[in-house]
């Protein structure tokens, strides 16, 4: 059984100019264990996703169709005090920015402690001492000393570090990883890839890693998902998808790869900008930017299907050489 | 010392309260600002402080002077008068009192540093003849020697000296007077208690020498500034008897269960000053209009003081055309009346004087002096407009209006002025008439100088002969009535009110004398 | 931090004397009160000799010089009005204004926090949009409106609660409070009311749009995506963020509550400093007034400190250059 | 979850974003979906129309004296028993047209109001800017200064700048400065709270990558505040200025509690409410109860609107 399935997720924003879809008909599955990739450019709704998976769309944003189900169980429809109980013990979160993630005002042991103890049947102490095993984990040194000083006293690497720590503590099986490296100095990088990896493989997590780095992808991801404009336009393994993409879109991704540095906010290899969600077109949404578009695309929205071990979304994944 | 006394009286306080006593409690717009009846000329603060301490002799209920501490006095000669004290009257805390009391307080009243000298001026010495008889000794003939004491308290020389008070209190010396917080009089009340702004405690002294025409144990006197918070406590039953109260609540207060206006015309006539100096100081024409009778005369023709008293005093002022009330010595009815009301007449006059088109002056006014004072001078403004003249209107706090009037920087301007403590006409015509000249004349508007006024005024101030004295006063104020050299305005109504079961008499001085007060329970 | 501190009571110093500088200034225009210190009949020689006897007639610096020498040995003179050491006066109606003031700060803390927290956490509810709405009534009209109002209300027609003064005091040592007896507590009820009015307004305001503000914050959203309990966040997280930046106004609002004071008590006859300036105003009663700024500020300067160094406490980035941190 | 936002761009939009939002029609279409602001709006378009048209609205000219006849006074509204057609609202103790009064009050009340928060904004945000951006003993001073303003509350700062003019000005134009000693007065305490918002914004921003490169790129210190740093601070001061707004007509009625407001011949509203306070007992409940109807009116409208606009421009909130 997969731990995690998403079925023709549609997360709606009631607006003035009516209601706008900004994440439309989303379908992933994510086994134990595995490292599945999500990617896009900012605006896809990668983001989104994984916020409606922990169940905190901001509102007025809401789900207005498919359904969520962990470990079978169906997810997205708890209420609150149920979903509170999920998050942080069986979904934990990592949120991009380590800066503005911890509260500036309490210790790293406050913070970690608590959200043991949220969770967890445990005494102060016993949270203390799993709290700074787990820092011992996510490598901070000399743990029991740096327990007690406060998140501004830690340099950016390693309070995501601690973040890490923090959406860890109570074991959760699957992590919605949004941006974790963004913010960090691309030295630092590789690191906390490398550490959330490892932890994903100690604790047997699977992770669900939002991320616009296709580099980070194609290093840590066992399954990409990607997505443009609400929808996921290919989705399969990283192997599949990263030698032979299938969709237009997932090809100029491809071509930022070697890329390393300043993360693009739009993919030069392709000209113009993605639609907003209020004004996708009919058809296909990647249509206007495609240099293979043709009539039917613009009239007709692609399904996902399947070819291969990969799905995509293009009326011509088969005939596009790419 | 001052600090026990008040915790003491503090904590005491809900056990000496009698339970069914006759307690009256009084609220004034503002408290005294001190309890030594010889460091301020301050009228409240003086009949405060004479239901502790007393003079020689008295205002009754109705303003005639009595005996008091003195039984009885004599003019041995015209500068020396004898006054013979009443046996066996003791202080509150027991000392007897006698002729060195006398001689002590009234020395020190008159001291060059004490701000009360003016209220006895002139004398020179205070000689002992034996215990209970002393001279006073004037400069020269004072026919006005007993009103100036009605306002000199007596306080006990050994308790004097013994707390270092035997000197005047005075602010620029730089320490605290004992006298300032602690009392020790033969008047018909003790001090209990003071808390500045907040509470003052007198109980009725049961030694007093006098039969008590009240039934009063106790006091409490709170100040109370917001005049609004003042009715407020009056009809919510937390004080019987406030003054002053409003004009303009007069009607909710009568409609209200339980509590009654008092009102009386008062002795305080305001009056507007006139400028008569070479130039105005804020003026659009050359020279200075205001010096011709003719323009004076419009001016009195142009003001509907009926409609004043009617509109803004509710029909509680008395219209005057006097500078003194009826009651103050000297007045005389011819000198009361006023020209009518004639605004054709006014410009009609403004034109004869050259200003068809009026001319600009200022009009000065306090705005938190007098009944309304402020309100009474726009609606002059407006009359005056409607006659032609081009009056604007200034009306300020009374610190900055006062010392505009003594800088003589002000064109017409509103003063009032009600002779106290004399109670005699002699009072306006030397401060108010006269020409300046260091002594008298420190309101006499700018310019306004009448020789033949300025000679009765040197001939009033001696002349013993009471009818003597009386006519040249009439005449005196009579040159100054034709004159106009000040704008009569009206006698500014008394208005306090009480629960209808207090009796208080309310005297033509606005002064609440609680030693005739009864409350009736 | 013990440089700060030094550093601030020098600065200190120095805000005083431009205090005793602008009011001395000011005093200068507000009238004379030799009018007002002798008596009707008095002539023209006594009135100017009593003005050269308080150094009327002497140029501004040489007062305002002697005033501060004075000053500076805790010497503030006597008050002009009543003959009273000007220090006494101030020391007699200290503990009058500090109890009013607060008593009103605390409530419009105890009410205006939890109101705050209330409608920051429900900012749609209909109960919110209603207390947002009547506290905005409520500080639309002039205080001294409000005060009379009240009185109306509870004084005269319901008969509850004085309309004036502050009821039986109790000396505890020099300190006169009204804490210890009914009459008093029941008379410091209107006019704390109507002094924390507009700062209970602005605290529950304040506190809402923090509050909405912090809520907002990616820490908070973590904190949510970790499972902890709303209680939790809401007040262990997001309340403490809340509070660092409404101590700060909450500090300088004190002042204003200490000046508005001044309306209060001349409304209630509160015998307080402010109702003790006022009357000082209206008298000319230069070294009461001069004094009076002077506390005021002294007051002020030390509160601002107290909010700095409270800060430092509060705020755990500021701790380790805790200093530098002020302001 | 909120889209990245890389460290090389300004959190916030610069002026022109501000106000391309502004007509684009975001604030727009906040405002017609917000019930209470609509009506903010609505009253205060109504008063400021009544401020401006006060002379062709009014019956009367409150301010000259010469119209008034005391024979009219204290008539109660026309609707009213004793009602006079001429006066609706009725007529004062000194006969003035309570609806004229009122209309040229608000008139005053509101030149006041605008006029020291211009004051207090420019002021402010002047000296906000300088002491954050360059710090050091300016800043210091600026600050210190601050506290010394803030040691003297508005009231006792209205005393001092009453009795300074009075003392520099002849007697003559007492009264036409009365209005700008308020203004003054009321300007002049109410600076600090810019000073120090825009102040703490800026020190923020200072350090911020995209001010460091700006200045690295040669644009002036001048150029990086008005252009990076003032959009960012525009926000909250708004919402400061709309909310002074009210305080500054109500600080000016209190002013003139204490006798030093406008004076009882220009009576601003906050004068009429003074003046009509004392009449509170008297039975004469028109003279205070319509202009305080129009001043909670018009400091509510402002509050109500001070607070959509915080929130309407406040991208975040939505």
């Amino acid at each position: 059984m997969a731990l995690l399935t998403v079925e023709n997720l549609t997360v709606t924003f009631p607006s003035r100019h009516g209601s706008t879809n900004a994440i439309e008909n989303v379908t992933i599955h994510v086994e134990p264990g595995e490292i599945l990739g999500m990617v896009g450019e900012s605006g896809a709704g990668k983001s989104m996703t994984g916020a409606a998976i922990i169940g905190l769309l901001e509102p007025p944003g809401h789900i207005s169709s498919g359904e969520i189900r962990l470990e079978g169980e169906r997810i997205d429809n708890l209420p609150p005090a149920a979903m509170r109980r999920i998050r942080g013990r069986r979904i934990g979160a990592i949120f991009q920015d380590p800066l503005t993630s911890l509260n500036p005002v309490l210790t790293v042991g406050d913070q970690l402690i608590e959200t043991i103890r949220a969770h967890l049947p445990l005494t102060k102490e016993a949270a203390r001492e799993r709290a700074i095993d787990w820092l011992r984990r996510v490598g901070i040194p000399a743990p029991e000393k740096r327990i007690d000083t406060y998140p501004h006293q830690y340099s950016g690497g390693m309070r995501q570090r601690v973040v890490i720590a923090l959406a860890l503590c109570a074991e959760p099986r699957l992590i919605i990883a949004d941006e974790p490296t963004t913010a960090l100095d691309v030295s630092v990088q590789a690191q906390i890839i490398a550490l959330l990896r490892r932890l994903a493989r100690e604790t047997g997590a699977a992770v669900v890693l939002v991320t616009h780095d296709m580099g980070v992808i194609a290093e840590t991801a066992d399954r990409v998902a990607v997505m443009y404009a609400g929808r996921i336009v290919e989705v399969g393994p990283v192997a599949e998808v990263l030698t032979h993409p299938r969709h237009p879109y997932t090809a100029g991704l491809m071509a930022s790869i070697p890329r390393i540095g300043p993360r693009p906010e739009i993919l030069p290899q392709i000209e113009g900008a993605m639609p907003r969600p209020a004004s996708r077109p009919a058809g296909c949404a990647f249509a206007p930017r495609c240099p293979y578009r043709i009539d039917r695309c613009i009239a007709e929205r692609p399904a996902l299907r399947g070819t291969g071990a990969a799905q995509v979304s293009c009326h011509l994944a088969e005939e596009i050489p790419v | 010392m001052i600090r026990s006394l008040l915790l003491t009286a503090a904590m005491s306080l809900p056990l000496t309260a009698p339970a069914a006593a006759e307690t009256l409690k009084w609220a004034t717009a503002r408290d005294v600002y001190g309890l030594d009846p010889h460091a301020v000329t301050d009228s409240f603060t003086n009949i405060f402080t004479h239901h502790l301490y007393e003079p020689l002799v008295r205002y009754d209920a109705e303003l005639r002077i009595e005996p008091a501490l003195a039984t009885r006095w004599e003019v041995i000669e015209p500068n020396r008068v004898r006054f013979f004290l009443r046996d066996g009257v003791t202080f509150h805390g027991g000392e007897a009192f006698d002729a060195d009391d006398v001689i002590v307080s009234l020395t020190r009243a008159a001291d060059p540093k004490s701000p009360l000298r003016g209220n006895l001026p002139g004398l020179t010495a205070v000689e002992k003849v034996d215990d209970l008889t002393v001279d006073v000794v004037m400069e020269g003939p004072t026919p006005l020697l007993n009103n100036y004491l009605t306002n000199i308290f007596i306080l006990d020389s050994g308790w004097l000296e013994a707390n270092g008070a035997t000197a005047p209190i005075d602010a620029s010396r730089g320490e605290e007077g004992y006298t300032t917080n602690n009392a020790n009089g033969t008047g018909p009340f003790r001090l209990e208690s003071r808390r500045p702004d907040a509470l003052n405690v007198l109980v009725a002294n049961e030694g007093w020498w006098d039969t008590p025409a009240h039934n009063l144990t106790r006091i409490e006197h709170s100040p109370i500034a917001s005049a609004a918070t003042r009715v407020a406590a009056l009809l919510s039953g937390e004080i019987d008897l406030i003054e002053p109260a409003p004009l303009q609540d007069a009607a909710r207060i009568e409609a209200a269960d339980g509590v009654r206006m008092l009102e009386n015309p008062g002795l305080r006539s305001i009056m507007m000053g006139i400028n008569m100096g070479d130039s105005l100081v804020d003026g659009n024409v050359e020279g200075n209009p205001l010096k011709d009778l003719r323009v004076r005369q419009a001016m009195m023709h142009a003001i509907n003081m009926d409609l004043i008293r009617d509109r803004i005093m509710r029909g509680k002022s008395r219209v005057t055309g006097s500078l003194i009330a009826p009651e103050v010595q000297g007045y005389t009815e011819a000198m009361d009346a006023r020209l009518p009301y004639d605004p054709d007449r006014a410009k009609a006059l403004l034109a004869e004087a050259g200003y068809p088109e009026g001319f600009a002056f200022n009009l000065n006014c306090p705005n938190d002096r007098y009944v309304n004072d402020e309100a009474i001078c726009q609606a002059m403004a407006a009359m005056l407009t409607q006659s032609g003249f081009q009056p604007r209107l200034v009306t300020e706090p009374r610190q900055i209006h006062f010392q505009k009037v003594d800088e003589r920087a002000v064109d017409v301007f509103m003063l009032g002025w009600a002779t106290l403590p004399m109670l005699d006409g002699f009072s306006v015509l030397s401060a108010m008439l006269a020409s300046p000249d260091g002594s008298y004349g420190t309101f006499t508007p700018a310019g306004y100088s009448n020789p033949r006024l300025d000679e009765l005024t040197q001939a009033i101030a001696i002349e013993m002969d009471e009818e003597k004295r009386l006519a040249m006063l009439s005449e005196a104020l009579m040159l100054a009535h034709e004159d106009i050299a000040w704008l009569p305005v009206h006698q500014q109504p008394l208005s306090w009110a009480a629960r209808d079961t207090v009796e208080v008499p309310q005297a033509a001085d606005d002064l609440v004398r609680l030693w005739y007060a009864r409350v009736n329970n | 931090m013990f440089g700060f501190l030094v550093r601030r009571i020098v600065q200190s110093v120095f805000v005083m004397l431009a205090v005793a500088l602008i009011a001395f200034m000011m005093f200068r225009f507000m009238g004379d009160p030799v009018n007002s210190m002798v008596s009707e009949n008095a002539s023209v020689a006594e009135r100017e000799e009593v003005r050269a006897r308080l150094g009327l007639d002497q140029p501004l610096y040489v007062q305002y010089a002697r005033f501060v020498t004075r000053a500076a040995q805790g010497d503030f003179g006597l008050s002009w009005r009543n003959a009273r050491p000007v220090s006494t006066l101030l020391a007699e109606r200290f503990p009058a204004t500090a109890e009013l003031v607060l008593v009103a700060a605390g409530l419009s803390l105890v009410l205006g926090i939890p109101l705050g927290i209330l409608t920051a956490l429900r900012p749609r509810a209909l109960s919110t949009q209603t207390l947002q709405f009547i506290s905005l009534v409520g500080i639309s009209l002039p205080t001294f409106v409000t005060g009379i109002l009240l009185i109306l209300t509870f004084s005269v027609w319901l008969g509850w609660l004085p309309s004036f003064g502050r009821g039986t005091v109790v000396d505890v040592g020099w300190w006169s409070t009204g804490f210890l007896t009914t009459t008093g507590l029941k008379a410091l009820i209107l006019p704390s009311v109507m002094l924390c009015l507009f700062q209970l307004t602005l605290i529950m305001r304040l506190v809402r749009a923090e509050m909405m503000e912090v809520l907002r914050t990616d820490y908070i959203k973590f904190a949510r995506a970790r499972g902890l309990s709303d209680r939790a966040i809401h007040f262990h997280h997001a309340l403490r963020n809340t509070l660092i930046p409404v101590i700060t106004i909450f500090g300088l609002q004190l002042g204003g509550l200490i000046a508005f004071a001044i309306i209060t008590e001349t409304v209630f006859q509160w015998p307080g400093m402010g109702a003790l300036f006022i009357q000082a105003v209206s008298f000319g009663d230069v070294p009461v007034m001069a004094a009076y700024l002077v506390l005021v500020s002294l007051i002020f300067v030390t509160i601002n400190t107290i909010v700095d160094l409270l800060y430092v406490v509060l705020d755990p980035r500021l701790r380790v250059d805790g200093a530098r941190g002020a302001h | 979850m909120a889209t990245p936002t890389p460290a090389s761009a300004p959190p916030r939009p610069a002026p022109a974003g501000l106000i391309a939002r502004a007509l684009s029609g975001d604030v727009a279409w906040s405002f017609r979906h917000s019930w209470s602001a609509r009506i903010s709006a609505l009253v205060l378009l109504i008063l400021f129309a009544a401020a401006i048209l006060a002379p062709w609205l009014a019956n009367q000219n409150p301010y000259d004296i010469g119209e008034l006849s005391l024979f009219d006074s204290e008539l109660p509204p026309a609707w009213a028993e004793g009602g006079d057609a001429r006066y609706w609202l009725g007529t004062d103790t000194l006969a003035r047209d309570v609806y004229s009064s009122i209309l040229y009050g608000l008139r005053l009340s509101l030149i006041v109001g605008f006029a020291s928060v211009a004051l207090a904004a420019v002021v402010g945000i002047s000296l906000g800017l300088l002491g954050g951006f360059v710090g050091g003993i300016v800043d210091a001073a600026i600050m210190r200064f601050a506290d010394v303003l803030l040691s003297f509350p508005t009231i006792l700062v209205a005393l001092l700048v009453n009795g300074i003019m009075r003392g520099a000005l002849p007697p003559a134009q007492h009264q036409q400065a009365a209005i700008w000693v308020l203004i003054l007065a009321i300007g002049l305490t109410n600076w600090v709270q810019y000073a120090r918002t825009v102040r703490s914004s800026t020190m923020v921003e200072r350090n911020k990558e995209y001010v460091q490169a700006a200045r690295i790129n040669g644009v002036s210190r001048a150029g990086i505040m008005v252009s990076h740093i003032l959009p960012n601070v525009l926000g909250p001061v708004l919402v400061i200025a709309t909310i002074n707004l009210g305080m500054a007509v109500l600080t000016e009625a209190t002013l003139s509690f204490l006798g030093v407001g406008m004076p009882a011949t220009q009576p601003s509203l906050g004068t009429l409410i003074r003046i009509g306070n004392e009449y509170l007992f008297s039975g004469i409940w028109w003279v205070v109860i319509f202009p305080s109807v129009v001043l909670v009116a018009l400091v509510l409208a402002v509050n109500l609107l001070g607070d959509w606009l915080r929130d309407a421009l406040n991208p975040k909130l939505r």
